[in-house]
């Protein structure tokens, strides 16, 4: 497979502009701009963005609490993104959400979830549904390493290997859950064994690099749409704590700096240059893109009003 | 009218409804060609094939979680919990998901499930398969919560849960799936809205407010009460959310003494609810006595059937209670 | 008396009682290094070493089946649950194991465990971290559930609570973790009884029945109205599960005014249990107005601090409400 | 491992014993002296009583909704199990529980569950005592092939696993999970395959050969003291319905007799006859004893009395 231009670029700019919106999110929080808590995936742009490019429109994407990378991936918005993460009026859930709830139904995002692991139910359904319509689309969940030790994904790995869904799911390993480290939450080699126990195939890639995910999520589509679902697992790191609050004492400084060493923008960025396929120059005109499009997406949401009181009562129930 | 029982009007209402509507499913354990623990799905799985009445694995979060998903993109679906203490596995994918999405994400993604579970105590199935816990649901804004006494009511209800737009949790009682009831001829297309009470029996000098199960006890209850002259109004709310507050008020404004019955336990049962809502109107005013309570006993449910029969509330106690009213 | 915070009022108690108890443990998600979400259980891992303070891969259905099953055999158990919301994920271990177990094993087997959790609103958490689930677990017959609403409390309540040979969910408050209360030397065991109500404020012209978070709210409005010269009672009734009716009553007769408050949304919480206690008593013929109820709104907890503040009863809202009572 | 003709005789009556109680059970539920459910477990006898004969008071068992079985494998008093199932006094749930919750603490019985998959997570915890007191027994919890695809199991053996507990899973594999065969309810080969998905060791073995069940499960024991738990299928088959209203029209009659071609019991009769364990004599009075044994339960029961309205709130709270 080899990758267009047009699709280097969009992975890069994607990849840069998660981490530029990563780290104003984290300035914002610090100057008390924002209020509640979120979860950063600096370090982790490889798999959203790599995954969500592969996938089409009617590819429905269910995220995690970690997933600003997902939703930049599957071209969300990131002007109502920034919004929703400040709680105004325009932002994804009309500042009712915030970050942990982002959702965009009409590019295919059925939403972050607050609960680990409760998008993977969601994602049999949709599945489900796309394979009641026989639609050539699929359905792909996000998740995280620690949430592959919870009920959740049990059932609905089985779920889904049972009715032969068309479903990816995509495992990002940072190798935490919060402060607890894969070897004390699970007792074994690479998730990606997991798969064996639902009888459907497996692979695990290294989440740093965002082509190689780019091209295997483009083969598992279509793996999946004929075989029934598979598990990717992505292995990577988070570079930020866990969520804001978070003092790091569980892990060293060495262990953060080395993965820092293994950065996926940095990475593709060589890769490019290597392969002569952008030059020193575009490349750090979308770099400049990504800069203006995060400024202007926390312009956008400064600017935009609060949520009225008035409007509360809206959306408990549909009519 | 024809008579059926409260089982076949849930079939029928099913079966009528994903007739009229390809989009519909229907999953939950054992009910293809099994036809349900309780044997509500007989046939559907026949006429409908596994495509739309689908078993699933004993998996009761991700079952929920299916419809969830499945009702978020476009299809309509049914979900069958074998009993409804299983709710325990699902609450997350009920309470945190189906009951949230639409609020959480701005408006984006209806749920339009109707997750049926049946109740109730009666049928030696003890402590694990008989609670009543409607009274955890009717507390999750975002969820709709319906629990018909008739078959009649069973029937028009759900087909309206059915088209409703909301994840809907309706709850049947294993005690009524063999009563029978009148019931229009299949043709005769009825839906009852959700949120309208019935009043089961009009009366004046007392008001019983109750729901399920209790219904009929109750209205037997009114029955013998009759026969001493004392005239009791019976009002089945039919669903707790929405709540008809309105018939409740207007006829605790009416009869000035109002009891409360519900099989579920007592403590924090939804009767607490229904005392507030009438106490906390301008029907206050009107009341000769306190509003009375009269739930299930504070305990599990044993399996004995001497036993079991005395936990929840029978037509001895609500006669002695009522009595304590009058 | 020293003063210190609700936290580490908690983490006290814990530790107190672990120190006291070679066969208490304490497992639960993030509570050894990391010193739990919330920061409680800060020191005690180094203390007590990773064999008492465990740390648990992300499954609360096992965490607190495995407190269940240790507490069943000999063992004593703090489970912590990271947030309240969570127990969707637990309930079946709790309400149909632990709560169970004892009566349908026929008296075999007391379930002596702790189930701490976090609640409320207030922090921007959202949806799914923010509810106050208290109705749910107080209707589970064999379950105690407890909620503190100051450092005082906290300590005394906990270290009951871990003494008690049922399973007791005790449930806390995530904006009073860093409020500050006195407390007692360390010296100083204490213990407070569950199902003994504390009235934080005497008072003569109303009453507020209320617990958790609210109680500082609602004492502040006391405050405020004693400026106007009205005299408010504020009774904090720390336990649900055993619950003091007799205070409630008492001050019911005394007022003849009762307004209760809650968090948790108002239809289906608690507060129906507390109206339905006191009317249903003689305190009903000396009300001299309904008994009014004030809960958060049926609305899921929003993100906006804007709206989030708005959707629980607010020191005007309670202001507002107490006047239309008096 | 060579098995003592005493051990060989616990196997066989405990086997005879329990085929005699379902078969009894089923008659009194036909003779409506019975109300609620009950789930028999005929056909399956050497998995209860082959595992739990090897174990000790100690050990702790977890049991199933169908688990009379392993009830009388562990020493359970049969008139105390009799009277349970027709809700009286003397009851080992004082009539309260019914045969979904007989326990029995003093032989090692933590209870049967009526939740699918519920006894696991508690199996977790019963293991984490005896391992935190350095006690030298473990606990084996038992459960169904279709208990399988539920959560509580997912977490229950990735716990015991991370926490290397004591811990014998054992899956009494049927088939079924009602009407549900496996075929429909997972998609493997053999439910041992799942032990991967937690780093554990796992065997699956012919469920109706009650010696090799007894002689694994002696070194299972010794396994998992050692090594952290493990996980055992039993292979076997349920020839009664589900419950008591089960039609069975999920299955055909062919394959039932298929099966009780293969009764637990009678093989193990060949065995012992063909290696001279027992003459037929010795063989025929145990099976007397059998009989004799549970009939004497059912007149222990129906004599008994019935549970007393004033003892209803007893155990609802411990003191
Ligand atoms: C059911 C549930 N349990 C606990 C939490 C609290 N929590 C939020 S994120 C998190 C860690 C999740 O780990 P992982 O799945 O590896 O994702 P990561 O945060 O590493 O991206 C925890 C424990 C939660 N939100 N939901
Ligand atoms: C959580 C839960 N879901 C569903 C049921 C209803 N139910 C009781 S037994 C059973 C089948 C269990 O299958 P399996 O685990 O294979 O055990 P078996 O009955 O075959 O011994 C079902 C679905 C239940 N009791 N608990
Ligand atoms: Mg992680
Ligand atoms: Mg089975």
């Amino acid at each position: 497979m080899k990758l267009s231009k047009e699709i280097h670029k969009e992975l890069y700019l994607k990849m840069v502009q998660t981490r530029e919106f990563e780290e104003t999110a984290a300035r914002l929080f610090v100057e008390g701009k924002v209020h509640g808590t979120a979860h950063f995936c600096t370090g982790e742009e490889a798999t959203g963005v790599g995954v969500c490019s592969a996938l089409e429109v009617k590819d429905y994407i269910l995220q995690t609490h970690r997933g600003h990378n997902q939703g930049i991936g599957k071209n969300m918005d990131i002007n109502k993104m920034m919004a929703e993460l400040l709680g105004k009026a325009t932002g994804y859930c009309k500042g009712k959400g915030g970050c942990m709830h982002i959702a965009d139904f009409s590019v295919g995002s059925l939403g972050a979830n607050g609960i680990v692991g409760g998008g993977m139910p969601i994602a049999t359904g949709a599945a489900l549904k796309q394979q009641y319509n026989n639609e050539k689309n699929v359905t792909v969940c996000f998740f995280g390493d620690g949430a592959t030790n919870g009920g959740a994904f049990h059932e609905s790995l089985n779920l889904a290997s049972v009715w032969d869904l068309p479903l990816i799911f995509v495992c990002t390993n940072n190798l935490y859950g919060m402060s607890t480290h894969i070897n004390r939450s699970m007792n074994i080699e690479d998730i990606s064994i997991r798969a064996s126990g639902y009888g459907i195939k497996s692979i695990s890639l290294d989440g740093n690099d965002v082509v190689k995910i780019y091209e295997e999520t483009i083969k598992a589509k279509e793996y999946v749409l004929k075989n029934g679902p598979m598990l990717i697992v992505l292995n990577t790191y988070r570079w930020m704590g866990h969520s804001k609050s978070d003092p790091q004492i569980y892990r060293t400084k060495d262990e953060v700096k080395e993965w820092k060493e293994k950065c996926p923008v940095k990475r593709h960025k060589k890769y490019m240059l290597k392969n002569k396929i952008m030059s020193a120059v575009e490349i750090e005109t979308l770099e400049k893109h990504a800069v203006r499009d995060i400024k202007a997406a926390v312009e956008f949401a400064e600017n935009s009003p609060e949520p009225q009181i008035e409007n509360i009562f809206d959306d408990v129930y549909a009519d | 009218m024809r008579e059926i029982t409260y089982a076949q009007a849930i079939n029928e209402a099913m079966s009528e409804e994903m007739r009229n509507d390809k989009n519909l499913i229907f999953i939950g354990e054992d009910i293809g060609i099994y036809g349900g623990a309780f044997g509500v799905s007989k046939g559907m799985f026949e006429e409908f094939g596994e495509k739309r009445v689908r078993d699933t694995p004993i998996s009761e979060l991700v079952i929920t979680g299916c419809a969830v998903g499945a009702s978020m993109t476009g299809l309509r679906t049914i979900v069958e919990i074998m009993f409804s203490d299983f709710l325990t596995l699902a609450m997350d994918q009920l309470a945190n998901q189906a009951a949230k999405n639409k609020f959480q994400f701005g408006g984006q993604g209806s749920v339009p499930m109707v997750l049926r579970a049946p109740g109730g105590s009666g049928t030696g199935a003890a402590e694990q398969h008989s609670q009543s816990l409607e009274a955890w649901v009717a507390h999750v804004p975002g969820l709709k919560v319906v629990i018909p006494s008739t078959p009649y009511d069973a029937k028009g209800l759900l087909k309206t849960a059915i088209r409703d737009n909301n994840p809907v949790v309706f709850l049947e009682q294993k005690l009524l799936y063999r009563t029978k009831g009148e019931v229009p001829e299949r043709e005769d297309d009825y839906i009852i809205p959700l949120g309208k009470a019935d009043v089961k029996r009009k009366g004046k000098d007392a008001t019983i407010v109750t729901y399920g199960r209790m219904v009929q006890i109750s209205l037997k209850v009114a029955d013998e009460m009759a026969k001493e002259v004392i005239d009791i109004e019976v009002i089945d709310i039919r669903s707790l959310v929405p709540l008809d507050k309105e018939c409740l008020i207007n006829s605790a404004k009416k009869t000035g003494k109002v009891l409360i019955v519900h099989e579920a336990c007592q403590t924090g049962g939804f009767g607490g609810e229904l005392v507030s809502v009438i106490v906390d109107s301008d029907a206050f005013f009107y009341l000769d006595a306190p509003v009375k309570r009269l739930g299930g006993l504070d305990i599990p449910i044993p399996y004995n059937p001497g036993l079991e029969a005395q936990v929840v509330p029978t037509e001895a106690r609500i006669t002695a209670t009522l009595k304590e009213l009058l």
